[in-house]
Order: structure tokens, then sequence, then C-alpha cells
């Protein structure tokens, strides 16, 4: 259902994801709400009530969750770090490594 | 009638956004509860169909429109019939003021989309005051 | 430009992150002509900062994602005309605030300092020159269809990226934006955080916030370079983007740097048509999930 | 099923009488509960000031006009602006003339009647569709 690939290189090679910051969660659930690729989950009867559950979901580079979050406890790998390594797949599947 | 002719307050009536549904409410508020002696409203729909009466009352009276979005669809409509538009309201204006906050759906509000909903009401009817006064 | 500004931070003071806000509002005022608005005083009396925040341009710095600095502007009905958020520009520099003790420390002061400092920069270059280089309009765009919707996108001269945002390159400049997708995605657009004039960002960078009813969009810069010119209008009147995001809707100008490398992890239209098509089916079999 | 079949349901603008106001909800409920996956609403004055997308999708797919009164506004937008419409309901048929000619309701005042009238309303316009949804398919 997730897109395969992104940027011609295969989706589960790029760590891009967002991490909870269970210091800080509430639980609110707003970003449960609001991503529409069902990245997170909910665990009603476990003390730890929300999860990372489908990594692969998300959208490669959108951070769009962590703008709902008041506390600031999604985080996201460095941009910068993950096109380097995009990039570096992507020289390797092309030159057929 | 003798009493000078009521300001025509009129909706969008959006049926997809919630904004819609916003300016469908403020309006009814206005023209059901705030004030109803001067105010009245027409449905777009006649407008749509091009209905000549709902026409002739609209054409050269004072008109307020109200719309959610920047279609624009009760401005536009109501300058096509010929009414004389002395104000137009867009609920996406009024929202930019409540930055976050949650009006609801286009079905239902919540107590914050109320809460809006009669602030708009309030500036419509200001305005509908206002027009009378000035006897425009 | 001589104009200056009213600075409005948050003064968060049960956070590091509202502690550096204020700091930068400080630093900002004291070299510059700026005045700084107390938000506490402004939340319960609108006579001291009225005049000077209606009348300036309304610079806004909040601490952390709360943003009452930004929610205080806007039930005074004010017009933001340029936001900084504090955390997230710690994490852009790869220095989360998360543990930072309550009292500013040398590394949170630095920070305070060169946030502050980019402020003041931007401000004395702000008169963003218009660079001349004219965009052709395309004539006609590719339709996509779904149900009631259409989706357009250009067949030529433009670049794209899976996050839904464009570029148009003419010679070393080009401008940037958000697909008609996406657009309608976000629906009606209410807020544009512009990037920085004068900043340089890499490829695939946030290049810029769009904000509507449903959502928070970060702009991903298509291609690297320096930021030269933001498009003014839209900031005032968002719709400009909803309503041909390709033409008057484009965010910002770009001084390209390598765009002939970047643009082999572009896609042409012929391909952004195919994700286009593909994400707009999955968006309506979304929907219901609610 | 026909996965990719949609149908438009137009509601009028329902201002003037309560029928309009049932009529919209009724819509309303039709995208939001009964047939979420099919149902496409349009709005009304967009057929003026909109762009190509309401006409074009209505006369290229089935619609079902939702009437609050005879003067059948959404019928007649349809067929004025697009094509025919497949089915009109009009809601003064479901809950007498008498009751939907009384003035237009805000949703703040919404009773139990009239969310049993939305019901009613609301059935008979799923009957509708799933009626044009078999024709429709092979």
């Amino acid at each position: 259902m997730s897109e395969d690939t992104f940027m011609g290189v295969p989706r589960n090679t790029i760590d891009w994801k967002p991490t909870i910051d269970y210091e800080k969660c509430n639980y609110c659930m707003e970003c449960f709400d609001f991503c529409p690729h069902k990245v997170f989950k909910k665990q009603e009867d476990d003390p730890i009530k929300l999860i990372v559950e489908n990594p692969l979901n998300c959208v490669v580079f959108c951070r769009a969750c962590s703008k709902t979050c008041g506390l600031d406890a999604l985080e996201f790998p460095n941009k910068v770090e993950v096109t380097k390594k995009i990039k570096e797949t992507r020289s390797g599947v092309a030159s057929g490594e | 009638m003798l009493a000078k002719s009521k300001v025509k307050v009129m909706a969008c009536s959006g049926m997809g956004k919630v904004y819609g549904l916003m300016a469908r409410e403020a309006v009814l508020q206005t023209v059901q509860n705030l004030c109803s002696e001067q105010a009245e409203t027409t449905c777009l729909a006649y407008i749509v169909t091009g209905d000549d009466a709902a026409t002739a009352k609209i054409v050269d009276q004072p008109c307020i429109t109200i719309d959610g979005c920047p279609a624009m669809c009760s401005a536009k409509s109501a300058a096509e019939m010929g009414g004389d538009i002395k104000a137009k309201f867009k609920v996406l204006d009024v929202m930019r003021l409540h930055k976050g906050a949650k009006p609801g759906t286009a079905t239902e509000l919540t107590e914050e989309g109320w809460a809006i909903v009669d602030e708009i009401a309030a500036k419509l009817c200001a305005e509908v005051a206002q027009i009378q006064s000035e006897g425009r | 430009m001589s104009e200056k500004y009213a600075v409005l931070p948050c003064n968060g003071l049960d956070k590091c992150a509202g502690q550096v806000a204020r700091e930068i509002a400080q630093i900002v005022c004291e070299n510059t002509e700026n005045e700084l608005i107390c938000p506490v005083f402004y939340r319960v009396s609108d006579a001291r900062y009225d005049k000077i925040a209606k009348e300036n341009p309304l610079l806004v710095i909040d601490g952390c994602a709360t943003r009452c600095a930004s929610k205080l502007a806007g039930e005074k009905g004010l017009k933001i005309f340029r936001k900084m958020t504090v955390t997230e520009e710690a994490q852009k520099r790869g220095a989360p605030l998360a543990v930072a003790p309550l009292r500013l420390g040398a590394a949170e002061l630095a920070l305070g300092a060169e946030l502050a400092a980019e402020l003041v920069k931007e401000e004395a270059a702000d008169a963003s020159v218009d660079s001349g280089v004219v965009y052709p309009v395309p004539e006609e765009y590719i339709i996509h269809k779904k149900d009631k919707f259409i989706f357009r996108v250009p067949p030529e001269g433009f670049y794209f990226t899976e996050n839904d945002c464009w570029v148009q390159p003419v010679g070393n400049r080009a401008r940037i934006g958000i697909t008609d997708f996406m657009q309608q995605s976000l629906s009606d657009i209410m807020f544009v955080t512009p990037p920085t004039v004068g900043a340089t960002i890499d490829q695939f960078d946030e290049a810029g916030t769009l904000e509507s009813g449903k959502a928070v969009f970060e702009l991903v810069s298509p291609v690297s370079g320096k930021i030269t010119a933001v498009n003014t209008p839209v900031l005032n009147a968002p719709e400009l983007i909803n309503e041909n995001p390709y033409e008057q809707g484009w965010i910002a100008e770009i001084e390209l740097t390598n765009f002939a490398e970047e643009q082999e992890f572009l896609l042409d239209a012929a391909g952004y048509l195919k994700v286009l098509k593909k994400k707009a089916d999955e968006y309506h079999a979304g929907k219901k999930q609610g | 099923m026909a996965e990719e079949l949609k149908i438009g349901v137009v509601s009028c603008s329902g201002e003037d009488c309560l029928g309009g106001t049932i009529s919209r909800l009724a819509t309303r409920k039709m995208l939001d509960e009964v047939r979420p996956d099919q149902t496409v609403t349009i709005c009304l004055p967009l057929y003026i000031a909109g762009g190509q997308e309401e006409r074009m999708f209505a006369k290229e797919y089935p619609t079902i006009a939702v009437d609050g009164c005879s003067k059948a506004c959404a019928k007649r937008a349809t067929e004025k602006y697009s094509g025919k419409v497949n089915s009109v309901v009009f809601v003064s048929d479901i809950i007498g003339d008498e009751l939907a000619e009384g003035p237009a309701l805000s949703t703040r005042n919404l009773t139990a009647e009239h969310a049993a009238m939305v019901e009613k309303v609301a059935a008979v316009v799923t009957q509708q569709f799933d009626e044009i949804l078999s024709k429709n398919v092979k």
C-alpha cells in the first residue's frame, strides 16, 4: 500500500519515521488523528498507549504530524543526512553494486 | 410594504466544507434571531436556477454576502443577479483570526465553531444596522 | 527600506525554548529600530501596543510548537509578517532543546544570538529584489481527473519531488512551489510562512510552511541554493496558491547552485503524473478511514 | 462491487424552508455515513461561481437531486448547467408539505424529530442510490 520506492530507491532502505519521546508525550493522540498513512497505532490496554507501528508508511520528508504536537514529542531524522544516504544508495543501485 | 426594504443577507450554503455551514448558520442567526426586523435572507439556489421572483427581490437591493471560501459563490451570484452588494464577508478571513481553531465538519459544528459563527453573525448585524442607518 | 518591525515573542517562562525566544527578541530589538511587544501586558491591555502592532510588519518569535505568540497575534487580529519557532530552528541545527535546562546556558545563549543575528541580517536584506527573470506561464496543463477533482500538471519546464513540490528553473534562478494536488489536499490555505530571504538551503530542506484548516505542510525544496525572493502577495492572500499554485501561487525564488546534479533526483511531468495518480487513488481510499 | 462508480448527490441550498435543511442533512448523511465511498456531493452555487469541476462531474456521472420543496432547485440547476438527473427526491413528499414549508432550521435547534426526518429522507435517497448503482453495474 505505501510506495515501495522513493526517489528510485527501495523505501525500506530509507530511515525516515517519527520517534516518540515518551518522556514528553501525553497521549493526546493529535498525531494519530492527523496522520492519514496509519503510521501510528493506539494501544488502549497498554501503558504505552501509542506506538509507531508502520514506519515504512511514513512519507519520506513529511514531518506534518510533528507540527500537531504542542509538546515537541515527535522527532525525525536529519533531512540532510537522509538525503545523502538516499543519494548514495541510488548511485549504488545505478552502478549495479 | 411601507417599511423600507430589509437588507438581504446571503450565505453560500456550501455543502462540502465546514466554512459553508458556518456561513449558513451565521446568516440564520442574523435573520432569525439577531435582527429579524431589518434583515432577511434568500436562498442562493433560486439565483442559481434563475428564478424570476428571486431575482426581482434582489435587483438594486442592499445585499450582504457571506462566503465560506474564496470561490465566493454568494458574492458572485448576487452580483450576477444585479444585487447592490454593500459588503462581502468570508468565513475563512475570520478563521485566520482563530489560528488552530477546530470548527467541526460540514455536517456539525463544535462549540468553538458556534462561537465563531456568533462572532460572524455579530459582524453581519453591525453591517445591517449601518446600512439601515445610512439609508443606503 | 527603513521600516521597523514590531517584535512579539512568546516569553514562555516554563521552557528553555521560551527563554530563548525572549532572548532573541531582546537582541533583535537592541540591534535595530524594532519595537518590542510584551505578550503578557498585551494580553491584558490593547491600548499599549495596538498601534505599534498594527502599523508595522509583525515578527513573531515562538518558543515551542504551542505557538502562544502566534495565537496571541491571531486573537488580536494581526497579520504575521515573519515567524520563527525556536524549537524548529534548534532541531534544524541538530541541537534540540529537549534536555536543556530552564536557565540558559552558554549553548542556549549562543543559539539565541545566532538566531537573532539571522533575523537582523534578514531585516537588512529584506527588500527582496526582483531578479527580473521571466518565468514562462504554462500554456496548457496535463489534466488528471478523479471523480469531480481535476488535478493539473504543467507539461514542461517544471520538475517535481515526490513530496508534491515543484521547481521551475530559468537560467541560474528558479521558482519553487507546491503542486495542484497538494493545494487541493490542503484545501483553503490560511497561513504561509515563507523561507528566509538570504538563507541557504540544501536539496529537500524545508523551504517554508503552509497551513490550512486540515494540516501544516512543509515545502520540501526540490533544489539547493540561496533564497533570493519570496512571493509576498501570497502571504496576505494565500488563496492565490489555491487558485493556481504554478503561476501566481509560487512561493519563493532561489539561486541555483547545483541543478544539473540535483535534477537527477527530480521527476518530470510524466513521472510526477504517475505519483499523482497513485496518490489520488490512495487519498480517496483513505478518506473513509477518517 | 462497482468500485469506481460514484454518484453525485446534489442538495438544494435550503435557506428558505425546513425541507431544505433536511435535504442538506440527508445529503451529508449519505456522504458521512451511508455511502461514503461512492457519494460525491456537489455544491449548487459552484455551478455558477466555480470552475469546471462540478459541471463536468454532473455531466459524466449519475446524479440524484435532493430537493426540499416543489421548486426543485437542485434538479433544475443541475439540468440547466450540466445534464439530466437520474432521480429526484422531494423532502416535501416524505415529511409532508406543511412541515417542509416551515422556516429554515439552524442545526443548533435540531431535535429528535428532525433527525428522524433526516433518516427517512436518507433512506429514500439510499434506495435510489442503490438502484442506480445496480443498473450501472455490468
